[in-house]
């Protein structure tokens, strides 16, 4: 097993990548916040979770904030604030408004559902903190936390 | 995400191979299109999770269209070889009740013979 | 087997990450790197090496531009021009000349040959194109190229 | 990375496990340290690589110094376990020729008795 990094003053824990709005590279940014969290000493099903929760944000950002579209470009940033880990997910897309989301139902017969919502549901069950800030023009942040302590 | 398709009569197959994510679901929805133009009255849809070892919401989203897609024409879906991780977002959502789930291709298979 | 990406006119096909100079974060931006070649088709074996020369540089940029200090932050980003996949790693430490490294002696008893030069030879064997551009108080940056068709 | 250090009269064993970096480096050079105090002569140390899918050159260069202060001492090194991906790199050094390198710890054990 490897030692897991802990917090030297100083010394900035912190890993942040831009890539396109472009669906084959969710895989990309998932793989490096999950070895990055990894090295931190979270076991494996932590790491499942932080992976899904990264993956919904991002995903949101290409279908909702940039709509689809695959030649925009976003940014992610992973802190470790022992024991906080913090993902911060920018986006200079459509910003909306993260309290006015319905919450989906996951009882019933499949078709009384309807579709969606599922992403924020996923999100908020997983992280012990959820934040988002949208400007209009400017960058807008999707700010989770988890600790893991 | 590779998706292989297997129809033999009215039972279909679909072996499904790496991330069930964003982009994993669009190859997912184009492997499904052949079934819109076809009558599913009748038919078994298995859907074989083994290569399968992450899934996100967008993936949950083509498997549960397909679902009322069947249902609509009294199709049926049997899910198979999910691993933990999967089983664990199918969980999640409260999903895991309303599909039927066997462990094995096999016994996907058993199963869609007595149907 | 997944479809490789293939490059669409207009879709930029990058990756870009920043990080602090620990050495617990090389294999963070390996895993991401190869992660992103993955996708772009390239085999195992070929991952491997891409793998082993983006450590190269950025363990020269730790031990080298920044002295082994673990609180300065580097800069790697990864495009495929098809067929060339790009490497370029970003520093504000100190520069070198890459002209001036001495070839590694390979043979003979191993007391002979003296330690280091192997990064360098290893990034020279696995790249078809390598440049280094030095700044004094700017950015230096180290830029290798891969021919994958 | 993580080291298990086995020593048995003048029979050192190091399992490595993880990456063989410059991270990983680091924490061989320190499991390495207690040898600097011991005499070595007619030493067997062991390197167990089985638990090693990566090594830089920064790796490399920890092994080589180790060796050459074991040969100083006229004691010996075997290193065993490497896959494909440990052993290109040793080959690419042209360092593949200059050690003892067997398969197995099993054969590496066996080899340490007959000197
Ligand atoms: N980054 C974002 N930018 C704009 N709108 C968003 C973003 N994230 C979520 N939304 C909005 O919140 C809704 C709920 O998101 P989510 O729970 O992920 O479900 P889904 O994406 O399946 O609709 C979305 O339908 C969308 O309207
Ligand atoms: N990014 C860098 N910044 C400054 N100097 C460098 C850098 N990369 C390489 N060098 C110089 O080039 C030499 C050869 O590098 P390398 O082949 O990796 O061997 P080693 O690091 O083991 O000495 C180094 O010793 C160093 O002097």
């Amino acid at each position: 097993m490897d030692i897991p990094l802990r917090h030297r003053p100083g010394v900035p824990s912190f890993v942040e990548v831009s890539l396109p709005s472009d669906p084959k590279y969710l895989a990309v940014v998932c793989t490096m916040i999950r070895e990055f969290a990894r090295l931190h000493g979270m076991a494996e099903e932590l790491l499942r979770k932080i992976e899904l929760a990264v993956d919904e944000v991002c995903s949101n950002v290409i279908v909702h904030a940039y709509e689809g579209r695959h030649d925009a470009v976003y940014r992610v940033r992973c802190t470790f604030d022992e024991p906080r880990l913090v993902i911060e997910v920018f986006d200079r897309g459509h910003s909306f408004s993260l309290e006015q989301c319905p919450k989906p139902k996951l009882e019933g017969p499949l078709k009384s559902r309807g579709t969606g919502g599922l992403g924020i549901h996923f999100i908020r069950k997983i992280m012990d903190e959820v934040e988002y800030e949208g400007h209009l023009g400017g960058e807008n942040c999707f700010r989770m936390i988890k600790k893991v302590a | 995400m590779d998706v292989r398709v297997e129809q033999n009569e009215n039972l279909w197959q679909f072996h499904l191979e790496g991330r069930l994510d964003l982009a994993g679901a669009e190859a997912v929805e184009n492997a499904f299109n052949p079934l819109k133009s076809q009558k599913l009255f009748g038919c078994t849809l298995i859907i074989d999770f083994s290569g399968v070892h992450y899934i996100s919401s967008s993936g949950l989203r083509v498997i549960v269209a397909c679902f009322n897609h069947l249902e609509e024409q009294e199709g049926r879906m049997i899910l198979c070889g999910m691993d933990i991780a999967v089983r664990e977002v199918f969980d999640f959502a409260g999903l895991s009740d309303v599909f039927t789930i066997t462990e094995s291709l096999a016994e996907a298979l058993d199963l869609a013979r007595t149907y």
